[in-house]
């Protein structure tokens, strides 16, 4: 019979967090030593029947009191600011990452690789490379936790959520749902194959579908009507999506938002709550025809627009 | 009190607020709030039964990794039901409703509360809500966890939410009551010559305890209604499809629900200073700061909340502001674990039942709060975060503090409320007990949980089993520890030696008058001219 | 002597008066917690929806709203002035006042009402029968018009049936210049229904009017 | 309480509400709600202190009115605070 004490620690962040936590069972070992060892001294010596000493020394107690509060307080505050600058960290993606979509739903979870390859509960990375997982809900609250990497994120319903890591160790690792989501809570594991970057590249070309998800998302694009308005000659007045992504966009009310993949979704599903200026807020919107796999094939699509250009016509 | 009046109160008065009217009607329409006490007694052991059962279900799930023993459903429909029934119809009402309300105005040397009119009402509307609770729990259950998380809980589960949130909302307003009710009294109703930093430190808990009850409870009662309105009518806040954000939710949720844990523990550390000092025959060190601390946390208590909302996508700057002030709430804490650890200094120390629940309870705290620690630090709570390490820690605050300290009252004021001793012997073997079991149920899931077992989950990976096993014959041993106070009790109240009015030596009103007290309390009104806990000094 | 109004825990009418009043203001601060959940979601969305929030607030029924918002702060006029009748002993004059004040209360309802019935007409009930369904959000400003207001329309009622009790009392004779402590709490518990509605009327009626 | 002072008291309540309903003619966009919420806040104050007579109440009575607004206050700024600080870390 084995007792594990740790989990595997396999990302970067893991062994920073360790150590964060083992200084703080140091510390509250420490604390129950300053509290049990005296409270237990004095249980014997000042049991009830024993003759001893009991005169109370004239102690400053004003002092005393100011003392422990004082000291609580700094280890406290530097407890503080040390795992605030972690979280920090866990929560800023680097800018380098490389970006995978996920979709999580009653009770599995979907990952989308840019190269097309759709996987089940299962996610395979490679290591010594930045990871920032892009995170969507198509119901409930669901929360994507790997132990071994350290990290956790609530995936919302109705909004991106993003989460990252930097994986070190190859190998397979626990996937939870850590969130409460419905009946099959419990069911919404897996795993996550971390690999060594030319196994990754050899399992990435050995599994590719032959087309992108932006090729997806390009054959949804003209499925769904968008092409009518966003392509070619239309007679709509619309905003052209070539080297759109990434780019400021001047609102009709003034505001200056990024085209980011939050401003994408938005404009599909509730387009008009911030039209761009200049146009008239005519786009119909997409809420309950698009799930958020489609919602991720189309923002892909109009990503891999960002370095096209406008082919015939003005924008 | 002179010889005379000390020898008469012995002696067992016959006109006792037990029995000074019969029959059933004279204790539901009782306005007397020691019977008022009592019918909270009974009522919230009975929920805390049923609860106890539905834990002991889970328990028995996790014995093996796969979900084996009921269906996933069920499973989550029993931690539904264990999570609601105990924290609104067993740790909030446990010590407020019960020794509260048996003890305070007893302490303040009142006649009754300011108000025993509505503290009746109050327990109404808890059996009330209570009965609206259990039956949305017969008539098929709850699956949405006591979070009521939305967006499960409003339009994906399809389980009887708007009940049970029924009933908890009306629970809430007994809570608001009684809360009001105790406020009212403290500022209004105490003996002449009790001022305030002579009142004993149970007074202060109870009285922070109640500003939470009063200030945070009414946003449940709306966050609930806004839950249950929008699951009625399809349309709401917080569907993201209307542009609503579910975090929302949370933000007016915790609101009130992390506040509601410094409900559950405030009270306790009301009854440890009065045990402590009992006990050690010696004033309180520090009142002060005791008393203060007790304020410090009503009123910090309120600054937390966002601290269970760190992965939840919440800003990461309010993630900061939340962690700093978890980290800030801690300090009053720790600071009455100090004073009670320097109480025991030279102290003449009785390990009598109540004594060693007490001890128990400190240690229990002292790791509960430690890891509290654990949680509010922004990182690693990352990890941490809804995993049984989370469990481990709001059992040890919870049952580890709240739970215990509701036993060491119940055993300290036993003999006040039915004027009988229990068996010695037995009472200090359960709360060793009880020690033990918890520490054998609980600890194991602080590792469990930072393995990475998430909660929530009726099967897991088989390398979680040897914890899971150890923590379900850990809660078998708790159970003994339960139970067998259940029979020692009972049997004393007819066979427990007489108690007399002060069977502890103790200082405070309570102790001034007879065991079982007068339907009023005192013959006369006490005039108070001295501090909480003025022990006679020792010599040796 | 014991007067007859004075519970036994009490031992002065002065301490029993003031003990109740306390109970009435900490009672009133639970209440505007619990209003406050509300106007917490209208704050966030207004700022998350501000065009959403001018567009459908365009929608609500001015006209109502204002009659009613000048009902009620004359009623709390008349409540008031009621209170000072009682203190001075004229409880025929005080009861007068009180009626009037309930007259008002029913005025309001009566015009609520008619509002009401004007929004259910015009679809502004969130659902899948909304008129504004093409601005987005629109249903949440909506969702908490509806929620807001008749949360204010039951404290209303509630406090029609407060004055309704004290004039009973008062006719029964159980007011004296010495003890008139439910006429005086009516008064309060009156004002706090009319601080709810101040707050309500230039949030739901006045966004974006101009033309 | 004198009448006259009761009705100087409506009259300011009165005054508050057309200044209130005139400001929302006019075109104020987003700034009419803080605007119009402090004239409502005088507004309250009026009759918190007049027509439920806290002024001439104990100042326990100002406590707990003063508790209640503390604590809503709590739950306005931390809870906003999410919002406004959301966008900023990217």
């Amino acid at each position: 019979m084995n007792f594990p004490l740790f989990p595997p620690a396999a990302s970067t962040i893991a062994p920073q967090t360790d150590l964060l936590f083992i200084v703080l069972v140091a510390v509250s070992a420490l604390v129950l030593a300053v509290i049990f060892i005296p409270t237990i001294y004095f249980l014997i010596k000042y049991r009830r029947g024993r003759r001893v000493d009991r005169r109370m020394p004239e102690l400053p107690s004003f002092k005393i009191e100011v003392t422990w509060t004082l000291i609580t307080l700094v280890i406290f505050l530097g407890l503080y600011a040390w795992a605030s600058e972690v979280y920090l960290k866990i929560e800023t993606p680097p800018a380098d990452a490389l970006e995978l979509n996920v979709v999580g739903k009653q009770w599995m979870w979907k990952i989308e690789h840019p190269e097309g390859i759709s996987e089940i509960d299962q996610l395979h990375i490679p290591i010594g490379q930045n990871v920032k997982l892009i995170l969507a809900s198509q119901d409930v609250i669901h929360s994507f936790f790997i132990p071994a990497f350290r990290v956790k994120e609530d995936v919302v319903p109705g909004r991106y959520t993003t989460e990252w890591f930097c994986a070190t160790e190859p190998g397979t690792y626990h996937l939870f749902c850590s969130q409460y989501c419905g009946a099959n809570h419990a069911q919404m594991i897996g795993q996550v194959i971390a690999m060594d970057p030319a196994a990754y590249q050899r399992w990435l070309t050995q599994k590719s579908p032959g087309v992108t998800l932006a090729q997806r998302g390009a054959k949804l694009f003209r499925d769904l009507g968008c092409s009518g308005c966003h392509m070619g000659n239309s007679i709509v007045h619309a905003p052209r999506l070539e080297g759109l992504y990434g780019k400021p966009v001047p609102l009709a009310n003034g505001q200056v938002v990024v085209a980011d993949d939050t401003y994408i979704r938005d404009c599909i599903l509730t387009p008009q709550l911030r039209v761009p200026g200049g146009y008239p807020p005519v786009m119909p919107t997409f809420q309950g025809h698009v799930t958020e796999d489609e919602l991720f094939q189309l923002t892909a699509y109009i990503k891999s627009l960002a370095t096209a250009t406008v082919e015939g016509g003005q924008p | 009190m002179n010889a005379l009046q000390e020898k008469l109160a012995v002696e067992i008065p016959a006109e006792d607020y037990l029995h000074c009217e019969h029959g059933l009607k004279s204790w539901l329409l009782t306005k007397d709030h020691k019977r008022i006490g009592l019918l909270y007694l009974f009522s919230i052991l009975f929920f805390f039964a049923l609860a106890a059962f539905a834990a002991a279900m889970m328990r028995a799930e996790l014995l093996t990794p796969k979900g084996d023993l009921l269906i996933p459903t069920d499973y989550n429909k029993m931690f539904t039901m264990h999570g609601v029934l105990m924290v609104w119809f067993f740790l909030i009402p446990s010590i407020p409703g019960v020794l509260g309300n048996f003890i305070l105005p007893l302490m303040l040397g009142a006649r009754d509360l300011a108000f025993p009119r509505l503290n009746l009402l109050s327990w109404y509307l808890f059996i009330i809500g209570g009965f609206m609770a259990l039956h949305a729990i017969v008539i098929g259950g709850v699956d949405t966890g006591w979070t009521f998380y939305t967006p499960y809980s409003t339009t994906y589960s399809n389980t009887h939410v708007v009940e049970m949130a029924a009933g908890v909302f009306v629970a809430g307003f007994s809570s608001i009551l009684t809360g009001l009710n105790f406020i009212i009294t403290i500022h209004k109703m105490r003996a002449p010559g009790l001022t305030w930093f002579r009142l004993p430190l149970f007074v202060w808990s109870m009285y922070s305890t109640s500003l939470i009850l009063v200030l945070a409870t009414p946003v449940l009662a709306m966050t609930l209604t806004l839950m249950a309105v929008e699951r009625i009518w399809h349309v709401g806040i917080f569907n993201p499809a209307l542009g609503g954000d579910p975090v929302l939710f949370q933000h007016l949720f915790w609101f009130y629900s992390h506040p509601a844990v410094y409900i559950m523990i405030l009270p306790g550390m009301g009854v440890a200073s009065e045990i402590v000092t009992c006990f050690s025959r010696k004033k309180i060190f520090g009142y002060e700061f005791v008393a203060f601390s007790s304020i410090a946390i009503a009123l910090l208590g309120f600054l937390v909340w966002g601290h269970h909302m760190f992965v939840s996508s919440m800003s990461a700057y309010a993630g900061a502001v939340f962690s700093l002030m978890s980290f800030l709430v801690a300090v009053p804490s720790a600071i009455k674990v100090f004073n009670w650890t320097m109480t025991l200094y030279k102290g003449s120390i009785s390990l009598d039942t109540p004594m060693i629940y007490l001890l128990g309870f400190i240690a229990l705290f002292a790791i509960g709060g430690l890891t509290g620690i654990f949680l509010a630090c922004l990182a690693e709570d990352v990890h941490l975060h809804d995993t049984y390490f989370v469990i481990a820690h709001f059992h040890y605050i919870m049952v580890g503090g709240m739970v215990t300290t509701f036993m060491a009252g119940l055993h300290y004021w036993w003999p006040k409320i039915t004027g009988r001793m229990y068996p010695e012997k037995l009472g200090q073997l359960a709360a060793l007990i009880l020690f033990g079991g918890f520490n054998l149920t609980f600890f194991p899931q602080y590792i469990l949980g930072f393995l990475g077992m998430p909660r929530r989950y009726h099967a897991y990976p088989p390398e979680f089993q040897i914890y899971n096993v150890l923590s379900t014959a850990g809660a078998s041993i708790l159970a003994i520890g339960y139970l067998m106070p259940a029979f020692y009790l009972v049997w004393s109240l007819r066979n427990g030696k007489r108690a007399g009015p002060n069977p502890w030596g103790a200082t405070g009103l309570e102790w001034k008058t007879s065991s079982p007290p007068p339907k009023h309390n005192f013959h006369e009104t006490p005039v108070v001219t001295e501090d909480a806990y003025n022990y006679p000094p020792l010599i040796d | 002597m014991r007067h007859a109004a004075l519970k036994v825990q009490f031992d002065s009418l002065e301490q029993q008066h003031e003990a109740s009043r306390l109970g009435l203001w900490l009672f009133l601060a639970t209440e505007y917690l619990f209003f406050g959940g509300l106007f917490l979601a209208y704050t966030v969305y207004h700022l998350l929806y501000p065009q959403a929030f001018a567009e459908a607030g365009k929608h609500t029924n001015l006209l109502c709203g204002s009659i009613n918002a000048a009902l009620l702060l004359t009623s709390g006029l008349t409540m008031s002035l009621g209170v000072a009748a009682i203190r001075r002993g004229a409880s025929d004059i005080s009861a007068l006042w009180i009626g009037l004040t309930i007259l008002l209360a029913l005025a309001f309802l009566g015009v609520k009402g008619a509002e009401y019935a004007d929004d259910i007409h015009k679809h502004l009930v969130p659902g899948s029968a909304f008129a504004l369904s093409q601005v987005p959000s629109a249903q949440i400003f909506f969702y908490l018009y509806w929620l807001m207001t008749a949360l204010h329309a039951l404290h209303v009622i509630a406090g029609v049936g407060f004055m309704l009790i004290v004039l009973w009392l008062a006719k029964r004779g159980k007011f004296s210049p010495q003890y008139h402590s439910p006429v005086e709490f009516a008064g309060i518990y009156w004002g706090f229904v009319d601080v709810i509605w101040i707050f309500l009327y230039p949030l739901l009626y006045l966004l974006d009017r101009h033309t | 309480m004198k009448t006259k002072h009761l009705v100087l008291v409506w009259l300011g309540l009165v005054a508050g509400f057309i200044a209130t309903l005139l400001l929302g003619q006019w075109r104020l966009g987003f700034f009419y709600t803080p605007v119009a919420v402090f004239i409502a806040a005088a507004q309250a104050f009026l009759v918190v202190a007049f027509f439920m007579e806290a002024k001439y109440s104990s100042r326990l009575t100002w406590f707990f009115a003063a508790a209640g607004i503390y604590w809503l206050g709590i739950l306005f700024v931390l809870s906003l605070g999410d919002y406004f600080s959301r966008a900023w870390l990217k």
